[in-house]
């Protein structure tokens, strides 16, 4: 059988090999995909957006429709993510530990709930103590890569980057924290709720902005339209649009990629760590 | 917005000088993070430099806990003995690299290297001074930490007899010097 | 003008792709996969395509095997053919 | 100063050669890292300061504020090397694996 | 001057094969590991020589400090794998 499959995937690829030859060449300027549209974009973009970065110009404005739903589609990862896997059943078992000592309790098949305070604390199997050096070097880190990750966001116009990037980027300085210390440390400080929220938020900044122009009387995503709103020079009011436009973006791709991680790692209960 | 197990010294009744700590740290964070961005941005555009504003804003109110979890005056002499730390310790990193590399193009190495395990015990207290001695010491070619804990405990993997020697010695008496603990 | 490179990075994207396939354990397979992403992404900045190489730094190398160590941390690491 | 450049850069490269031929001559896990973990790190900080002084050609701010941002990858570089080294042992301990002495090497 | 940088590109490259080759035929997980690090320290290097060969090092930066850091989220993660499950191989893996 996996003979069979060896041959078919080889029949598979000569014939693929075959078909690149009546391909245009590479960089050649008469291919049919460099001869409609991309003449426009490289000779109009600049004059028209006042974007210096032509891809971002392309993904934001002139493909707006298409950067929204990509957005949708990461959205509804995490969405997916969190409806499949979120577990919210009452735990059998559970695992105290003793700070002083480090004694572990474990609690089987009990309804009741231990008070814990200051000499007890709940504990999960998989919990190891966070590693000293990596929690204080991740400390000093982090603050830095985050406004590292925003200042990506902010110069998607100018240099490569942009929202996805920027998002992925101050989603994963996040992760790092959970990595760091533990799970409890990230849902402390960043609540499920807030996540839930903000992912929805982003997803909207995008469908408002693109509503907005709609209500002023032009098409969708149509930033040209906006001019009236914010003060400032005319001409750069595209590129201000898209700036609104990718931190939608950046702010729905940091939720979604922190709740993927949250519920995969914990297996949807939301209690690895102590 | 504390870190539970961060080692945050929470003092009851003082919670003004707290509050005023926690400032400063904010206030700390927020200028180093709009030098960071001056930095990495490298324009001065009034649209992206405001941007730049909010930016340190938002994660320094978010995150100002992780970078100084206490704000203490004396961090400022302790930057500046850091700063006159770090020549010595790359001028230490080259010279001992130098080593390394004589060991991976010897031909019969085998025969120069005798890895082995040391523990010895320190008295710094502080997480940054014991992180600090930990990643001098992996730094220092010979020699990598395999833990260090709180109590200032280290196990480290030496590669040859030579490296181990000299191991606790002046390293930990100049990073004891510039957090100001006892050694 | 830059082919040296190119055509050198390519090949190793290729054995990094056939031992990403090949390794039955699943951990070893996701480290492979990241060294395979840090490959492509030097590949599209060889071509001068450096939004795609900065999108692929940061989500293939980075967050995709986050990802998927955590995946592997909750089911198994053994392959089953 | 281009003298300075190429000094440099070879100099990081020669770095990264002995780092590249420790982990493969290396006996086992644990001394594989030492050469992994710290001539790389060596090698990046001189090969960007030789791309950094090359840069500096045409002075001007923009020039500075570009330098000032390839040393914070050597910042970085240095601080989370180490600490990815310090973790990987830490993980190959946890882990069980024995690590090679002279007595016993030849297993 | 280009020519010396694209020559030490190539140098790079070619360093990268030793990397390569632990990361391929390791042993084990955790040497893997390590030929999967310093195949991402040499990257960012590589990255700022493909930089200064297309002059617009501005650019490139910004993918090599990017890469610096997602290298060590990714390594800090597998290896955080083994301080949470103790055995190098699990689960009758071996047989």
């Amino acid at each position: 059988m996996r003979f069979l499959g060896l041959i078919i995937v080889c029949l598979t690829g000569a014939l693929l090999l075959y078909g690149t030859g009546e391909f245009p060449d590479w960089g050649d300027p008469d291919s049919p995909a460099s001869i409609h549209l991309s003449n426009y974009y490289i000779e109009k973009a600049l004059e028209e957006t006042q974007v210096p970065n032509l891809v971002t110009a392309v993904l934001a404005d002139y493909r707006g429709f298409d950067t929204m739903f990509e957005t949708a589609v990461v959205f509804c990862a995490g969405l997916a993510c969190f409806l499949l896997l979120r577990d919210f059943k009452e735990k059998k078992e559970r695992f105290y530990r003793h700070t002083p000592t480090g004694v572990i309790l474990h609690v089987k098949n009990s309804k009741k709930i231990l008070k814990t305070g200051k000499e007890f604390e709940h504990m999960d199997k998989d919990w190891v103590p966070a590693d000293l050096i990596i929690k204080t070097v991740c400390r000093i880190l982090i603050p830095f890569i985050q406004i590292y990750a925003l200042y990506v966001v902010a110069h998607g116009d100018f240099s490569p980057g942009g929202g996805f990037q920027g998002g992925v980027i101050f989603g994963s300085s996040l992760i790092l924290l959970a990595i760091s210390y533990d799970l409890k440390t990230l849902i402390q400080r960043v609540k499920e709720k807030v996540l839930g929220i903000f992912a929805a938020l982003g997803v909207l900044i995008y469908v408002g902005i693109g509503a907005i122009c709609m209500f002023m009387g032009g098409n969708f995503l149509d930033y040209a339209k906006l001019a009236p709103l914010i003060p400032g020079d005319p001409h750069h009011i595209r590129a201000l649009g898209m700036l609104g436009v990718e931190i939608g973006v950046g702010i729905a791709v940091t939720a979604a990629m922190v709740i993927i991680y949250i519920n995969i790692v914990s297996a949807g209960r939301h209690d690895e760590g102590r | 917005m504390t870190i539970s197990n961060n080692g945050v010294a929470k003092e009851e009744g003082n919670t003004k000088v707290t509050s005023l700590k926690s400032f400063f740290s904010f206030l700390i964070t927020f200028i180093l993070m709009f030098l960071s961005w001056i930095v990495l941005s490298g324009k001065f555009d009034p649209l992206l430099l405001w941007l730049g504003g909010i930016s340190s804003f938002l994660v320094a109110y978010y995150f100002y806990d992780l970078l100084f979890p206490a704000m203490e005056p004396g961090y400022i002499k302790v930057f500046f003995r850091f700063i006159r730390y770090t020549p010595w310790l790359i001028w230490e990193i080259i010279k001992a690299n130098f080593h390394l590399l004589y060991l991976a193009f010897h031909p019969r190495m085998k025969d120069l290297i005798d890895p082995h395990i040391i523990t010895f015990k320190t008295n710094l207290k502080s997480d940054i001074a014991i992180a600090t001695l930990a990643n001098s010491i992996t730094l220092t070619p010979g020699t990598i930490t395999v833990t260090a804990d709180q109590d200032g405990v280290f196990r480290v993997h030496a590669i040859d007899r030579e490296s181990a020697e000299a191991l606790p010695g002046t390293m930990l008496k100049k990073v004891a010097q510039v957090f100001g603990e006892e050694i | 003008m830059h082919w040296p490179i190119d055509l050198i990075v390519l090949t190793f994207v290729i054995f990094c792709a056939i031992g990403a396939i090949s390794v039955k354990d699943l951990l070893g397979t996701t480290i492979l996969f990241g060294a395979y992403s840090f490959m492509m992404c030097l590949l599209w900045a060889v071509m001068g395509a450096v939004d795609v190489a900065f999108t692929e730094a940061s989500v293939g190398a980075g967050v995709s095997t986050v990802f998927f160590v955590a995946a592997v941390f909750r089911t198994s690491r053994r392959t089953k053919d | 100063m281009d003298i300075l450049v190429v000094l440099f850069l070879v100099i990081g490269l020669f770095f990264f050669l002995g780092g590249a031929v420790g982990i493969i001559r290396m006996p086992d896990f644990y001394t594989r890292l030492h050469p992994a973990g710290k001539l790389d790190t060596l090698g990046i900080f001189a090969m960007v300061t030789g791309l950094a002084i090359y840069n500096l050609h045409h002075f001007s701010l923009e020039a500075l504020l570009l330098c000032a941002k390839m040393f914070l990858i050597v910042f970085f570089v240095f601080l989370s090397s180490p600490t990815a080294t310090h973790s990987i042992v830490d993980a190959g301990m946890r882990a069980g694996l024995r690590h090679w002495t002279k007595k016993k090497g030849k297993g | 001057m280009i020519t010396f940088f694209l020559s030490i590109a190539l140098g790079l490259c070619f360093l990268m094969l030793f990397a390569l080759y632990r990361a391929l035929f390791g042993p084990t997980v955790l040497d893997r590991l390590i030929g999967v690090n310093a195949i991402g320290s040499k990257t960012v290097v590589l990255l700022l020589l493909i930089g200064f060969l297309y002059g617009r090092v501005d650019m490139f930066v910004d993918i090599a400090l990017a890469y610096a850091f997602l290298n060590f989220v990714a390594v800090l993660t597998a290896s955080r794998y083994f301080h949470k499950r103790k055995g190098l191989y699990e689960e009758s893996f071996m047989d």
